[in-house]
């Protein structure tokens, strides 16, 4: 096995202290706590982890032995390796190019790794998960897929929203939802969950989390919820409904909590019409699309859009926008709908016979 | 094992104990003996009480290890790339050689082209080992004249 | 057929003998005594195949085809039975096609209307039908609204029960609230402010217990009261001006109840404690118990009421973490230590990891917290 | 290996045939496997450390008869675990003891000392079986010396053969092919045939291949290399040839004593190790 001893690049010479020196480094990129950043970097072992909470615990702990020489050398050679990812960085003028160089210089650093690991992700502290740091959204991304992403797209086509509402999507920003002014739950919903009437009776939170390299500044966003299964009696078959409409949504990498505090009256072009399903007219669907607008250009609010039968493949194509993100949840009818329908001063909902016939 | 049965004599219920060789029947622990033995017999086969406890890491621990993990397979990686590295110009710089062999001198080109199938390295050359022979270098060698 | 024909012609020694005896004897070493005739049986015909044509109408439930495994696939508006018999879920017309999307599969579907074709295409909204009839009759209409599926039906009780409960509960809460309202605070609050400040308080209070932060929490719950303002006046159509006023009021209802009252971390009603106020209450606590020693019950006793006052200024984790300081259940060592082992004194045996063998530390019952 | 047709024979440089040189490369092969860099040896201690760790118990039954010599002796070299008693307080964890071992660390087995004659007296200490096994040391006298003439230096590395011409620069020895109808041959055979005249006859070599590895264009010469690999024999200089002096180097010590261009030439066919 070829080895020869690693050429000593210029900053491995004078083995430059990258992770260390916080001159120019963002501050998300060390571990908050000093206790824990002093165990790993210089190996102060004696008192045990102190992510173990409990004294006795931490008596009681055993470390695998060798792991601090092994963790310093290694450690060292990472850094070596990042100070000249750092060193091609400077010379490097291609964005994307600069973009992996600064990925790849972070990626394999141990406090990174802590930090990412084991904070929130969703509800991410800027402090700690900063997501305007290009390794923490590389990290990000590659959490989402490994389960998240996966599971939306599944619930997706299983539930056929893919093809009905919008013909496919290449899901690029993370979309979480949560209902809290209804009843003030704090849980994020599941794609394809089934919600009560009274969840879903205030408009909900939309967190939407990018993951690629944009300019939050300059570009805009759209939401759409819009609900597939409106029954139509004329042609017996469904059209689609616009539950809601947000437009000109401007997002940063971490406050991209999409609620009443995040937009004003301009944003709404469809104000929120709660899911009122009727009797026995079966599960309904509501798709959460997120679109990107193009180029910073303003979509204007007087665009007459019929809510009632609602286009969506006319809308997105006229205003050139392109899908992003997309969540969903189903609704059906519950004894509580009538309230929800009166408190909205909506007319009483139809009832239909239970018997499904040709 | 020598077992002692107690035979009880019906007549004079005077007990008269004899020695019989045999199974023991009484159990010594808790278990009786045939129990005894199906334990024995499961505890060698099972894995559960010769294998250590699971190795629990805390979260700093965990880290040290991916960030050791990380290292050695960059390490590795940069190896390959050099190594594949040195094989492709050591190919590139052959078939160089070989055109501008076949430019200048044909008949040199085809003996330096001729097939070597079946050569195969010679015995004598040793695989390197951990620590040197006693004799390190053979300098005493002969041509054979044949 | 013939084939056995000639077989069974072979065997069989013709009962009179014919001019020629055109088949020699010949002994075969494998054929066994041809009366067991185990290949003789055959079962009827299952009478597979399509049932139904190209084009053909419908109804749910036909079936379109019987089949040994899948030599025709599912398409559209049809469903597959255990053996593979391929049926009919919506009335329309028969199509049998191919999908470009599974080439080597050929499908048998149900098209809704005459004209149109199948396979859809795939990017395509589904085409689909809703099948149901409205209830015209009003009566009809408000019996099926009200109509319980069975598992309802059988727990109609227990949820009514519950929701009771949870009415009582609520009932209780809100009017602890409203005294501590108005005895402890007296802010003179009455009628549509009160109820407002209730609610809110309520509201705020169940999103502190789900975990929100405290702006999260009272944007929240302010959020809900305003939208259901808004969804009043949308109602009886308020003027504009109105609306606003009313949302004014609120604001001001909830900023003094914001800026007056606060939770403590069991999640009490109490006056508003400031930042500033907490830390020193919680320095002045943490001198008074560094000065304690738990000798007696009554010390004991005594720590734990000035640990329980201090929910209202510490939250949980803080709490918790001076109770374990300063309530060990075992005082360290060098503390209460026993040095003449007597009849009083507890002996601790240790395993002492240097020398290997087993300590015996005599300790002063004072030392265990349970034992004072 | 592909080689490009005919068809390109245009292609070729302008070269006129002139001089053609048939060069040797002579290298001798690693004796010993290679040093292990620090990072490796830390690495594979931790990893030897964890394996430990997560090792099944030591299956003494299967060795050791019960009640044999062998096992009371082996026993008696044992250090048992610490069982747990009742009432007693473990600070650092209640022992969990299965087949005699501590399941939450490694079993360190240590095996018996003087197996062998544990009466008897020392007949010969040197060749008794159980005299201890002392490796030779990887450092030899040439290391020392830095004898580079010798082939017994630097086990772990390949190292190659360089003359000096007369005017003192350092290279590989390279022979002139013969361009004569009648007298030519192959060029590893013309590179051997000059080796065995440059060097002695008594030098065992093989060679790798007739295919050339690399071409050195100089001015006016194209020196073709030839790889091969010593394997047993002494190189000593026949004092009449028109090299002063011969060396037996690794690569970096090549690229100390070589000019830049020349070793840029054929820094590829070198091992590094």
């Amino acid at each position: 096995m070829l080895r020869r001893s690693l050429h000593s690049s210029v900053a491995k010479k004078n083995g430059a202290k990258i992770w260390s020196d916080f001159s120019n480094r963002q501050a998300a990129l060390s571990i908050p706590s000093a206790k824990v950043k002093s165990y790993i970097l210089d190996g102060t072992v004696q008192q045990g982890p102190p992510s173990l909470k409990r004294r006795s615990n931490r008596i009681k702990y055993q470390s695998p032995e060798k792991i601090e020489e092994t963790f310093k050398i290694c450690y060292e050679f990472l850094e070596s390796r990042s100070a000249s990812k750092y060193a091609a960085l400077v010379k490097e003028e291609d964005a994307s190019k600069r973009l992996e160089l600064a990925v790849d210089a972070e990626r394999y650093n141990p406090e990174v790794l802590y930090n990412f690991q084991y904070n929130a992700k969703v509800e991410n502290d800027p402090r700690i998960i900063d997501y305007n740091v290009p390794v923490y959204r590389h990290l990000g991304r590659e959490h989402w897929k490994s389960y998240n992403q996966m599971l939306l797209m599944q619930r997706l086509e299983t539930l056929a929203v893919i093809p009905d509402t919008l013909p496919t999507l290449v899901p690029k920003a993370e979309i979480n939802l949560k209902f809290p002014f209804s009843t003030g739950l704090n849980k994020w919903v599941e794609p394809g969950e089934i919600l009560s009437s009274n969840v879903t009776s205030l408009p909900p939170l939309i967190k939407i989390q990018e993951y690629d390299d944009i300019d939050p500044t300059s570009q805009l966003y759209t939401v759409l919820i819009v609900n597939p299964d409106e029954p139509d009696l004329e042609k017996d078959s469904f059209k689609t409904t616009l539950q809601y409409g947000l437009v000109n949504l401007k997002l940063g990498f971490n406050d991209n909590a999409v609620d009443a505090r995040k937009f004003t009256q301009e944003n709404v072009i469809a104000e929120y019409m709660p899911p009122v399903p009727e009797k026995n007219a079966g599960t309904q669907r509501f798709a959460v699309w997120v679109f990107r607008q193009p180029e910073s250009t303003e979509l204007s609010l007087e665009n007459k859009v019929n809510r009632d039968d609602f286009d969506l493949r006319q809308f997105v194509g006229s205003n050139r926008l392109k899908a992003v993100g997309a969540h969903l949840w189903r609704s059906q009818w519950d004894s509580n709908v009538s309230t929800v329908r009166a408190k909205y001063g909506m007319p009483e909902g139809r009832v239909f016979h239970r018997v499904r016939r040709a | 094992m020598i077992s002692t049965r107690k035979t009880t004599l019906k007549p004079a219920n005077n007990m008269v104990t004899q020695f019989v060789r045999g199974k023991r029947t009484k159990s010594k622990g808790g278990l009786s003996p045939v129990l005894q033995r199906a334990v024995t017999q499961l505890s060698v086969m099972s894995a559960g009480r010769k294998q250590p406890k699971m190795l629990k890491l805390s979260r700093e621990d965990f880290i040290k290890h991916q960030t050791i993990q990380n290292c050695w397979a960059m390490y590795q990686r940069e190896l390959r790339d050099k190594r594949k590295e040195q094989l492709r110009m050591q190919y590139k710089s052959i078939e160089q050689a070989m055109q501008q062999l076949q430019q200048l001198d044909p008949e040199l080109f085809d003996a330096a082209n001729a097939s070597e199938a079946g050569k195969r390295f010679p015995l004598e050359m040793k695989v390197p080992t951990e620590f040197p022979p006693n004799q390190v270098w053979h300098y005493n060698y002969k041509p054979k004249q044949d | 057929m013939t084939l056995w024909n000639s077989l069974l012609g072979y065997n069989r020694v013709p009962a009179g003998k014919t001019a020629v005896n055109v088949f020699q004897q010949i002994r075969t070493a494998t054929k066994k005594a041809a009366g067991s005739r185990t290949s003789m049986k055959d079962s009827a015909g299952r009478r597979l195949g399509p049932k139904k044509n190209e084009g053909q109408k419908v109804t749910p439930g036909e079936i379109l085809m019987r089949q040994r495994g899948t030599k025709f696939y599912p398409g559209e508006n049809v469903g597959i039975g255990k053996d593979h018999t391929i049926f009919a879920l919506e009335p329309g017309f028969v199509r049998f096609y191919l999908d470009p999307f599974h080439p080597k599969r050929k499908f048998i579907g149900v098209a809704l209307n005459e004209s149109s074709k199948l396979p859809t295409p795939h990017f395509a909204p589904r085409v689909r039908r809703f099948g149901r009839q409205l209830i015209e009759n009003v009566e009809k209409a408000r019996k099926e609204t009200n109509s319980l599926t069975r598992k309802q039906f059988l727990a109609r009780d227990s949820i009514a029960a519950g929701m009771k409960e949870r009415e009582i509960q609520r009932a209780a809460l809100s009017l602890r609230l409203a005294k501590t309202l108005t005895e402890t605070l007296n802010l003179g609050l009455e009628g549509q402010a009160m109820s407002w400040a209730t609610s809110y308080l309520m509201r705020l209070r169940s999103c502190l217990k789900n975990g929100f932060a405290l702006s999260d929490a009272q944007y929240n719950s302010r959020h809900c009261l305003e939208q259901e303002i808004i969804l009043q006046a949308k109602r009886e159509g308020w003027a504009q001006e109105a609306v606003d006023a009313k949302l004014r009021e609120l604001q001001i209802v909830t900023d003094k109840l914001d800026c007056s009252t606060s939770f403590n971390n069991r999640l009490e009603l109490t006056r508003h404690i400031s930042l500033t106020e907490r830390e020193d209450r919680k320095l002045e606590l943490l001198k008074d118990l560094a000065g304690m020693t738990l000798a007696t019950r009554k010390d004991k006793k005594e720590v734990e009421k000035m640990l329980e006052s201090s929910s209202e200024y510490l939250t949980k984790s803080e709490e918790v973490h001076l109770r374990r300081r300063f309530l060990k259940p075992v005082q360290p060592e060098g503390v209460a230590k026993d040095t003449k082992s007597d009849k009083k004194s507890v002996v601790v045996r240790r395993f002492n990891y240097i020398r290997g063998g087993i300590d015996s530390i005599p300790r002063a019952k004072t030392a265990f917290l349970s034992k004072l | 290996m592909t080689l490009q047709t005919l068809a390109c024979r245009g292609m070729a440089t302008t070269l006129k045939p002139s001089g053609i040189r048939a060069g040797l490369i002579l290298s001798r092969i690693p004796i010993v496997t290679q040093d292990l860099s620090k990072l490796e040896k830390q690495y594979y201690e931790y990893q030897s450390e964890l394996e430990k760790r997560l090792m099944w118990t030591f299956p003494q039954y299967f060795y050791f008869k019960r009640g044999t010599l062998a096992e009371k002796r082996f026993l008696a070299a044992q250090k048992g675990p610490v069982s747990k008693q009742p009432g007693v307080w473990f600070p650092k964890g209640v022992p969990d003891i299965k087949h005699n071992r501590e399941r939450r660390s490694k079993q360190v087995v240590n095996l018996p000392q003087n197996f062998g004659s544990a009466g008897g007296d020392q007949v010969s200490e040197s060749d008794s079986i159980s005299r201890p096994i002392v490796p030779n040391s990887r450092i030899t006298e040439a290391d020392r010396t830095n004898d580079t003439q010798s082939l017994e230096r630097k086990l772990s590395a390949t190292l190659y053969l360089l003359v000096q011409s007369t005017e003192g620069k350092w290279a590989f020895p390279s022979f002139p092919v013969a361009s004569e109808k009648g007298a030519k041959q192959a060029l590893h055979v013309t590179a051997e045939s000059g080796l065995r005249e440059l060097g002695g006859p008594n030098v065992n070599t093989w060679t790798v291949s007739s295919t050339p590895a690399g071409v050195l264009n100089g001015p006016d010469s194209a020196e073709f290399l030839v790889k091969s690999h010593i394997i047993s024999g002494k190189f000593d200089l026949q004092h009449k040839s028109q090299y002063n002096d011969f060396a037996w180097l690794t690569k970096s010590e090549i690229q100390q004593r070589v000019d830049a261009a020349y070793y840029q030439g054929l820094s590829w066919l070198l091992a590094d190790n």
